[in-house]
């Protein structure tokens, strides 16, 4: 059985390591953060410019002056740093930030991402995404195997407009886990239920497929 | 020096059409709010607004979208506005969409006598299209220039008559390098103290940067995205 | 993120021979006193030393210069050193001079991730040799690449155990900029509080940038030139 | 009578105008913010960290973290703010600071400045000059018209290794206040009793006489 949101997360929150700062795009990335495993201590960039980002507020202390990039109301954890958006573009460049995690709309066996345009059609803009993939040296996909179509999005070659280009390290989907090198994905790890044709079938892009593909183990 | 002015109407005097004008602000946080309202009641047209995002519908520059004063946006990030897609996807308006770090950059150079300066973001991208691409450590990166406005609108916390400002938490985003890249920077602020009540140590924002500042008459603080968790 | 290590000898593990060592202060104001200390007791030598002053004949980077522990200095000033003038002018000594604002913004860009950016500072003069220019709104600029160090080592007033420093007055100087542009930043402080006393909205350097820190045993502040008026 | 130290500060503070931001170099150019003109608002940065400089402190309040870039112990005034290196020459780079005056050990005629280095001598270093001259709209250099052999320092090229070029656009000596401009020094007013002959003689670059050179106004 493929993976919902949620799977996905915690597949990626297992990737975390201790002492490591971490920027969490929106969407599933975002959930990363309810399922960071015991004993590990992290903590999360928001570009908007907060280092130390907690929890939502309780009901009824939300404070307009304090939100994360998504744009919602959240708290600082003790410690935590506030800064203008150049210092924390500062950081990001600066590959001061460990990991960062993002969402995509499609994704090439170079490495390859494209997240912020549909010509025509969606122009919301690239936001931070950019300048996050084209500096950060670990960075993690969230994303869905394949469109609402059943088509897959783990491609040869991105048709969309890129955000960054030889970037993506791994992929974590509601089907695998798969490793970007040498040019092409390779398969790491099943979701549970999932077989290896039914990965192969969904993607389009070259698939190394070793002879044992573990199921993902989660909780 | 006293940078102070008595209200908005001072503040934004010879605001004229056609101007560029930066505004600071990280979706409705820490924009500057009064000023952004005067702006709509002069009816000046034909802005070009350098601003990360560009308000909700009814609120923020999506006020100055309604009434078809802005001629174009430079941005990164244009999501949460339909009326501005329609525009943009219509042709009626006109859009530069810059990676946000590549954005901030570009301002805090404009403040500050930098002309221009390497970075990888967007580079391979659309973003990247016209612009000088050179490789440093085996990495390419491309050539972005500095950014600067005839006005730059701020919002802070506090801030003194001598122009220093404080900002609260994350309303902080773009308004200090945006501060810095004004020809006449104007600073509208929640409390406006007398020069001395700030600490010299605790400033975000020194005054030299600011020539105009006033007490904005109310804060509506729009929350975008009210997420909380029960108690 | 706990970042305190127990006293400066912890700091400082990992110090070679050979290493670039950025160096916070300006003069003597804002140097970070029980890691130079440290540096001479070691015995480290072949150092490449990045701070804009050289301290004096017998405080400061000076203490270094009379062991012969540094092979070559990047700075903007060293005005203050007799046994540097000697060294330097007698070949002993390697030195880059650089403009003090093109110093502060190549820590600045190596600590960014910008590789290079264009200044007018220097044109013209033996600062600008070998160098890039390029005009720029009719004005003559020269590229100016990023600096970066295997140790920073900056001096702060507070710090709390997440690395999040606060600097007192003129005595912050180069020591943010520098936090930036190391590969390992270590941070002394005058009081290590622990992590949630310091105000996030006061915060000079945020933790990120920050590797080790340490509160500093003893902290002499020596004065360089003790002006004062009479009451 | 030529000028001493304290009378071309005198006579440079004449130049200050109301709410202009203003850099002091080290030397003569310090004593300015002793004679500031009555009615005339400015304030002082110091590229070190410092706007809102004060007057030395009284004996005993002396504060190590507090300085300017001469290294001087001084105060802050209300309305004071510190910053770091890099803000301080994104004010001076970004043209925010309206004046500058510096000290010199040679001008000449096309503006280029020379005040860091004689080769194989004395090699101070530049520290925040090159900055200032590079970038400041508005310069006044401060210096004594002929060095102390009495050879002029006022040149139609200079011979020593330059801090930067075309920028100074007025001196103040001992003997004159002169604008630079299309090349040329021209002569503007005259120390109280110098005239304008000695001065001609000290001057070895192009100097304009006008046919009245008035003497200066100090106090």
């Amino acid at each position: 059985m493929s993976l919902d949101k949620i799977g996905i997360a915690k597949r990626i929150a297992q990737e975390l390591r201790n002492g490591w700062y971490v920027n969490l795009g929106i969407g599933i990335p975002t959930l990363v953060a309810n399922y960071i495993p015991k004993g590990i201590e992290v903590e999360f960039q928001s570009e908007n410019g907060i280092l130390g980002m907690g929890p939502f507020p309780f009901d009824g202390d939300e404070d307009a002056d304090l939100i994360n990039a998504g744009k919602q109301t959240i708290t600082a954890l003790k410690g935590a740093v506030y800064f203008d958006s150049a210092t924390s573009f500062a950081m990001i460049r600066g590959q001061h930030v460990q990991l960062t995690v993002l969402g995509a709309m499609e994704v090439a066996q170079n490495g390859d991402i494209a997240n912020w345009k549909i010509p025509g059609k969606m122009v919301k803009g690239m936001g931070g995404a950019m300048d996050l993939v084209a500096s950060a040296d670990n960075i993690i996909v969230a994303m869905m195997h394949t469109n609402r179509a059943g088509a897959s999005k783990i491609l040869k070659e991105c048709s969309l407009p890129l955000t960054g280009v030889n970037c993506v390290r791994k992929v974590v989907t509601n089907l695998a886990v798969m490793d970007i090198k040498d040019g092409k994905f390779h398969l790491v790890e099943r979701a549970p239920g999932v077989s290896v044709e039914e990965i192969v079938a969904a993607t389009e892009g070259e698939l190394v497929v070793p002879d044992n593909v573990p199921e993902m183990v989660l909780d | 020096m006293n940078k102070e002015v008595k209200n908005v109407e001072s503040a934004l005097e010879g605001l004229q059409d056609n101007m560029t004008i930066m505004l600071g602000g990280f979706g409705l946080c820490g924009i500057p709010e009064n000023s952004i309202q005067q702006m709509v009641k002069t009816g000046v047209k034909g802005l070009t607004c350098i601003s990360n995002n560009a308000g909700v519908d009814d609120f923020g520059l999506g006020l100055l979208l309604q009434e078809k004063q802005i001629k174009k946006m430079i941005s990164s990030y244009v999501g949460e506005n339909d009326e501005f897609e329609r525009q943009m996807l219509s042709g009626e308006l006109e859009v530069d969409l810059i990676p946000q770090g590549s954005l901030a950059e570009r301002c805090r150079a404009g403040g500050a006598g930098i002309p221009a300066f390497y970075t990888p973001a967007g580079f391979g991208t659309e973003v990247a299209e016209g612009k000088e691409v050179r490789e440093f450590n085996g990495k390419p990166h491309i050539l972005e220039s500095a950014l600067t406005a005839d006005f730059a609108i701020v919002k802070a916390w506090k801030g003194d008559t001598e122009g220093n400002l404080i900002y609260k938490a994350t309303a902080r985003n773009f308004n200090p390098m945006m501060a810095m890249a004004g020809k006449i920077t104007i600073a509208e602020v929640e409390e406006l103290v007398p020069a001395g009540e700030l600490d010299p140590n605790e400033i975000h924002t020194a005054g030299i940067f600011v020539q105009r500042i006033f007490q904005g008459e109310k804060f509506e603080k729009r929350i975008e995205q009210r997420t909380v968790r029960q108690k």
